[in-house]
């Protein structure tokens, strides 16, 4: 009953926030100076009979508010238009960037939370000492990096050295005799943007780790531990790290936006053809529909991925589930 | 004559636990009333959760109760005009236990004592400020003015505390677990402080403490706080010589002392600690040797002896409710 | 003797500067008695805890002398002999606030670890050993599979213990055990302590800065004021006969309930370790001191037998001076 | 008196005095950028363009012929005019926000605690570009993006704060002396959080630089200045980085990762000061 509770709660305000945010959306285009999207539909690009079919499925005819619900439903039924830039329905430009991201974020997120948490983990447990300074400086040194210039650097190193691709997901033009081929080009595309991606989000994690670990091995609970026979190790495996991955999992997720603009800058330097890059991409094009849905679909995911981590948190904290 | 009368007050708190849909409700305090003549040191004396602390910030006028009356010399502290609730509230006056919460680390000890005295717009004296430091034993005054209080011990700072309280010469004075944590050695000299006041300046104050030893020592008179109701009342000697409610006996009972040197063997109240409250009736009866049927209902209060009384069905307490 | 520690000195802080919490002090614990140490705050009284568990917090040291327990010496030893050492030979309970439990463990299975811990059993016997020790100290079957913050101050405060004596430690560490719980509950878990060493035949020192009840329960009593040794003697040697004029005053500062009589104070504030006075650490607040005070050199006297003073009023003839 | 004190300790702190030594090095950069510049940084020169590093242009020169040197040097001006403003803005709204959030409660605080969640999940970036881009390029359009969408995170923390200290019991005795909100909240509770708000304040500054910094990079905000961010994007765009030209796109970045770690050093320093279970050694 508690548990349910809670998680209906959090669902609660998931949906609540979802509902903000495509407000937002609706007049983040429509109130802003010159109103974007009247503008949008007197472009050239579009033949007339686009135009009018547009305009009637959007409403840019009516009443605001009819325009707002109507704006609503298309969210929920995927409608978002056609792009401008693309000619195509948002949704065909939009599905495959969401993929191709996913293959660059996925793994550069895994791979930064295992590395955060380890160097964090033995940052804490040497605390004070050498190597908690040169993990902490060396964290705190990699978030003050900027994205784009860590992806230059690298770029510059690879063309001097000649062994990486620097752009894109694939070869151009590039006919593959079998699958393999076609994977082992992908993976040596995504190395770059991935070491670039990986080391921008492995120093805020790094921090985390430690400092809640901190937190935690001065409690109570863990000096008890060790005065029960728990060595280090354990009190660290056993104690420690369970109750330092609470906060971590909810820094984790709040920070999600945070982390999805290092993937946008990442994206657009090494022309990685995810809902990033297709952003950078809309703005130099004024591409208004396709903005509109990439920042949807973009914060719905995030709203999405902070539920998930409140399930999780409720699972590892009996304090949650329990009354 | 009467300074402080509290009538059928009462704090219910909504706890909304953060996953339960259901609300509790929390009866902190439950139906007190008592009347302190002037001059008089009264005492609550409770364990932790009887809602004794939630009384002295109702009394204090920092929280407003759910229902009933807290009437300093006549005048209601919740339904009077602005002035002379301005006014009450200039007339009482508080101390806390945390002598290190208590002062604004930011503050000298010169500020902390002058705030109270712009705030309720009286003159700031430089001799009255000294004067308040050295009767509270911080001596020599010009010694400490300047200082912030992590300059100061903690003894020392619940003097400053306990300045600030009388700087303004207020008829009645809070004082929520003054000595509890302050180490033994200087809780005697803290106590003599409060007596010696009264002596002279006649303060009238209500104590809460969970240490009877305390407030046998100081008090005239003695309330025994239980989950948010007086189960019993009398003077000093009559509640802590001849204890009648089962909680006040256990509570006497439990309380340390050295006569174990004289190897008597040690007292082992009868009384468990760690039941769940029942939902009804008297509070205490879940853990009391005594329970009987009788104490389904709420007992009334019952006067075994002039001005003793005690809220338990042994005595006859009739039911309510 | 099961426990003797000599000249223990522990440091806070960086050699050559830093504070003396404990100076020099010597204790001898006979076997199956209770122990009390009573001391105010800055006495010092739970840096000797910890010191006797080898459980120094970051930035203590032992700076000199030596801690002997049931044969072991603690002092100087690598953490992983500590740790078979913990909560095998001498377990410790301290203060109950709300973190001496792993929020995140069950109970019993925090009381079953420390069997596990030392591999003195299987699971399902460490289990049934650790459900057997929480009805020993008073906690059913209701109480078994719940989490920490299901429990009541008093409730986690027995489970303390029972995870404390389950592997039968020949000594228990009982660390101001009973502050911050309600009056009845003190005395409960005061009567506790004393019923365990009966059953299990253990040592009990309990520390805390409440005299009468460390009276209550002790067979003898050390007296300890701003990290130094000022007088130990049996429970009722020092109830009816105080020497040090420190312990007469404690005596005479506590309020007692049974009967109304003047409480005396000791005058002046407690001693700043980090600048301690010359000689004799009692000395400014004494009623009795002399001018010889300030040169004590902290030897002890044994004016009485099986009493010792650390005080120069016993400096006469008849006492004798210990080396 | 207690002020100088922790302003000592911090310099005492190697983190603050490192931090505080590099953000004075750029503030003399940005400041006298037109006295120690070899050149004008606009003036283009068509018979010098491209120009690899040499003693007369120690950076080289980029495609206009403008002198790199030149403009990274006065690429600190903007980077530390938007950090500071946009960092005051958010600061600003965070600190009011959170003190009336934490202060009053009840309703008041459900809902600005709701907008502030509802803030911080959200993917500020793009609203940045998104806002920046319909707004156009400009110095204070840029500020008020920036500063409007990152209040919440000082909010948060302010509020925290505030919750614990309207419950100190001497806050408490003011309030029973008849002491009023506004008394209270500047008299008791503005001062006890101002150090935790000097912390945080650093840290918003420095992401308020590598936002700007980045919002440049792609192409929105104030595209139209001399600033860090815009100098590496000319290198993309024009193909430099490609060509491997190292002493156009490496200094700029150096500059912005040095003083973006600068203000956070500050920030962690005074942070350390404030907590000092973070320090590691100490007592733990």
């Amino acid at each position: 009953m508690g548990w349910a509770g809670y998680l209906l709660k959090r669902v609660a305000f998931a949906a609540v926030s979802i509902f903000a945010i495509v407000t937002f959306d609706f007049f983040l285009f429509r109130l802003m100076p010159g109103n974007p999207i009247q503008i949008l539909y007197r472009s050239p690009a579009l033949s007339p009979a686009q135009i009018t079919s547009l305009k009637s499925q959007f409403g840019l005819n009516l009443p605001l508010y009819q325009q707002y619900l109507l704006f609503i439903r298309n969210s929920f039924t995927g409608n978002f238009g056609i792009s401008i830039n693309y000619l195509q329905p948002v949704s065909q430009v939009l599905f495959p960037a969401i993929l191709n991201s996913l293959v660059l974020l996925i793994p550069a997120n895994i791979l930064a939370i295992l590395l955060g948490v380890f160097a964090g983990r033995y940052a804490a447990w040497k605390r004070g000492g050498a190597a908690d300074g040169i993990i902490t400086g060396s964290s705190m040194a990699l978030f003050s990096i900027p994205t784009f210039w860590l992806g230059g650097i690298l770029i510059l190193v690879a063309i001097f050295t000649g062994t990486l691709p620097v752009s894109g997901m694939y070869t151009l033009g590039a006919a593959y005799p079998s699958p393999l081929a076609r994977f082992s080009d992908l993976l040596s595309h995504l190395i770059l943007p991935l070491i670039t991606l990986t080391l921008v989000l492995f120093g805020q994690y790094a921090v985390i780790m430690r400092n809640s670990l901190i937190d935690v091995l001065s409690e109570d609970y863990i000096i008890f531990a060790r005065s029960k026979g728990a060595r280090d190790a354990y009190v660290m495996r056993k104690h420690a790290m369970p109750n330092a991955s609470l906060p971590m999992i909810s820094i984790i997720a709040v920070n999600l936006g945070n982390t999805f603009a290092g993937a946008i800058l990442t994206e657009v330097v090494f022309s990685w053809p995810g809902i990033g890059y297709l952003i950078y991409e809309s703005i130099l094009a004024r591409d208004y529909p396709v903005l509109q849905a990439a920042f949807l679909i973009v914060a719905i995911a995030i709203v999405a991925a902070n539920v998930c981590a409140d399930l999780l948190y409720s699972l590892i904290d009996p304090r949650v589930r329990y009354s | 004559m009467e300074i402080l009368k509290l009538e059928n007050l009462e704090k219910h708190f909504e706890v909304h636990s953060r996953s339960r849909v259901r609300r509790n409700l929390i009866r902190a305090v439950d139906g007190v009333s008592l009347a302190i003549p002037e001059g008089e040191i009264h005492s609550i004396v409770g364990e932790s959760g009887s809602g004794k602390t939630t009384l002295g910030r109702m009394v204090a006028g920092l929280l407003e109760p759910t229902s009933g009356s807290v009437v300093l010399g006549g005048v209601d502290m919740f339904r009077s005009g602005r002035g002379e609730i301005r006014n009450l509230r200039k007339s009482i006056q508080i101390i806390f236990q945390d002598p290190y919460a208590s002062l604004n680390p930011r503050f000298t000890v010169r500020q902390i004592l002058e705030e109270p005295l712009r705030l309720n717009r009286l003159p700031v004296q430089e001799g009255d400020l000294l004067d308040t430091l050295r009767q509270v034993g911080l001596t020599p005054p010009e010694d400490f003015t300047g200082r912030y209080p992590h300059e100061l011990s903690g003894g020392q700072r619940q003097r400053v505390a306990i300045a600030r309280a009388m700087i303004v010469r207020p008829r009645f004075i809070v004082a929520d677990e003054p000595v509890s944590m302050l180490d033994a050695s200087m809780r005697g000299s803290f106590l003599q402080l409060i007596l010696s006041l009264r002596k002279r300046d006649g303060i009238t104050m209500m104590m809460i403490t969970h240490d009877i030893s305390i407030a046998h020592y100081v008090s005239d008179r003695i309330s025994i706080f239980y989950r948010g109701k007086v189960v019993e009342q009398g003077r000093a000697d009559d509640v802590v010589l001849n204890p009648a409610h089962p909680y006040t006996r256990a509570l006497i009972e439990s309380v340390p002392s050295f006569s174990r040197g004289d190897s008597e063997g040690s007292r082992h109240p009868e009384v468990p600690s760690d039941v769940p409250d029942p939902a009804t009736g008297c509070m205490f009866r879940n853990r009391c040797p005594k329970a009987m049927v009788a104490c389904e209902a709420v007992p009334g209060a019952t006067e075994i002896a002039p001005a003793h009384f005690v809220s338990c069905h042994l005595y006859g307490g009739t039911g309510v409710k | 003797m099961i426990v003797e520690i000599r000249g223990l000195t522990v440091r806070y802080g960086p050699e050559g500067s830093g504070v003396r919490a404990v100076d020099h002090v010597s204790l001898d614990v006979d076997e199956g008695i209770l122990y009390g140490i009573v001391g105010e705050s800055g006495s010092g009284k739970s840096t000797i805890a910890m010191a006797m568990m080898g459980l120094l917090p970051h930035g203590a040291s032992v700076e000199g002398g030596s801690i002997s327990i049931d044969g072991f010496e603690v002092t100087g030893r690598k953490e992983s002999q500590l740790a078979s050492f913990r909560g095998r030979t001498a377990s410790l309970v301290f203060q109950g606030a709300m973190n001496n439990l792993n929020p995140l463990m069950r109970i019993e299975d925090q009381v079953a670890e420390t069997l596990l811990l030392h591999r003195m059993c299987g699971r399902k016997e460490a289990l049934e050993r650790a459900r057997r020790s929480l009805e020993l100290v008073g906690l059913g079957k209701q109480v078994w599979r719940l989490y920490p913050h299901e429990l009541s101050g008093g409730m986690k405060q027995r489970a303390m213990i029972a995870a404390a004596v389950v592997a039968e430690p020949r000594v228990l560490i009982a660390d101001e055990p009973t502050t911050a719980l309600d009056v009845i509950t003190q005395v409960q878990i005061v009567n506790l302590l004393r019923q365990l060493r009966e059953k299990l035949g253990m040592t009990v020192i309990l520390i805390s800065h409440d005299f009468p009840l460390v009276s209550e329960a002790s067979d003898r009593i050390c007296i300890l004021y701003g990290g130094k040794v000022c007088e130990v003697g049996s429970n009722s040697h020092i109830v009816r006969k105080p020497l040090h004029p420190y312990t007469a005053g404690l005596l005479n500062s506590v309020v007692s309930l049974r009967e109304r009589r003047e409480i005396m104070t000791i005058p002046g504030e407690p001693v700043d370790l980090s600048r301690p006075p010359k000689g004799c650490r009692f000395m400014p607040r004494c009623g009795s001191a002399m001018e010889k005070c300030s040169l004590y050199a902290y030897d002890s006297y044994s004016p009485e037998p099986g009493r010792l003073v650390y005080c120069e009023m016993y400096s006469g003839p008849d006492g004798n001076t210990e080396a | 008196m207690r002020g100088t004190g922790l302003f000592i300790e911090f310099l005492h702190n190697r983190k603050g005095a490192a931090g505080l030594a590099i953000v004075a090095a750029f503030t003399f950069m940005a400041l006298f950028a037109p006295f120690i510049s070899p050149y004008n940084p606009t003036s283009t020169n068509p018979q010098a363009f491209l120009l690899p590093p040499s003693p007369s242009h120690p950076f080289g020169t980029d495609n206009l012929g403008q002198d790199l040197l030149s403009r990274d040097l006065y690429g600190a001006q903007i980077s530390l005019i938007v950090g500071l403003a946009a960092a005051g803005v958010a600061v600003a709204i965070g600190l009011v926000t959170g003190l009336v959030s934490g202060y009053f409660g009840g309703l008041v605080d459900e809902v600005i605690m709701r907008i502030v969640d509802f803030f911080i999940v959200i993917p500020a970036l793009v609203i940045m570009i998104v806002v920046a881009a319909l707004l156009g390029p400009g110095l204070l359009n840029v500020i008020a993006v920036i500063g409007f969408l990152s209040w919440a995170p000082v909010a948060r923390i302010i509020r925290s704060m505030v919750l614990s200290l309207r419950e100190r019991p001497f806050v408490e005795s003011a309030r029973a002396n008849n002491g009023g909100s506004l008394y209270i909240m500047f008299r008791h509770i503005f001062p006890n959080v101002s150090s935790v708000l000097y912390g945080n304040a650093m840290l918003a500054v420095s992401s308020a630089i590598f936002t700007q910094a980045a919002l440049v990079f792609l192409g929105v905000g104030n595209v139209t200045s001399i600033s860090w961010g815009g100098i590496i994007r000319e290198a993309y765009t024009t193909g430099a980085l490609t060509a491997g030209d190292m002493a156009w796109v490496v200094p700029p970045g150096i500059f912005i990762f040095t003083l973006i770690f600068g203000f956070i050093l500050i920030g962690y320093a005074v942070e350390e000061i404030m907590n000092p279970r973070l320090r590691g050694g100490g007592s733990g």
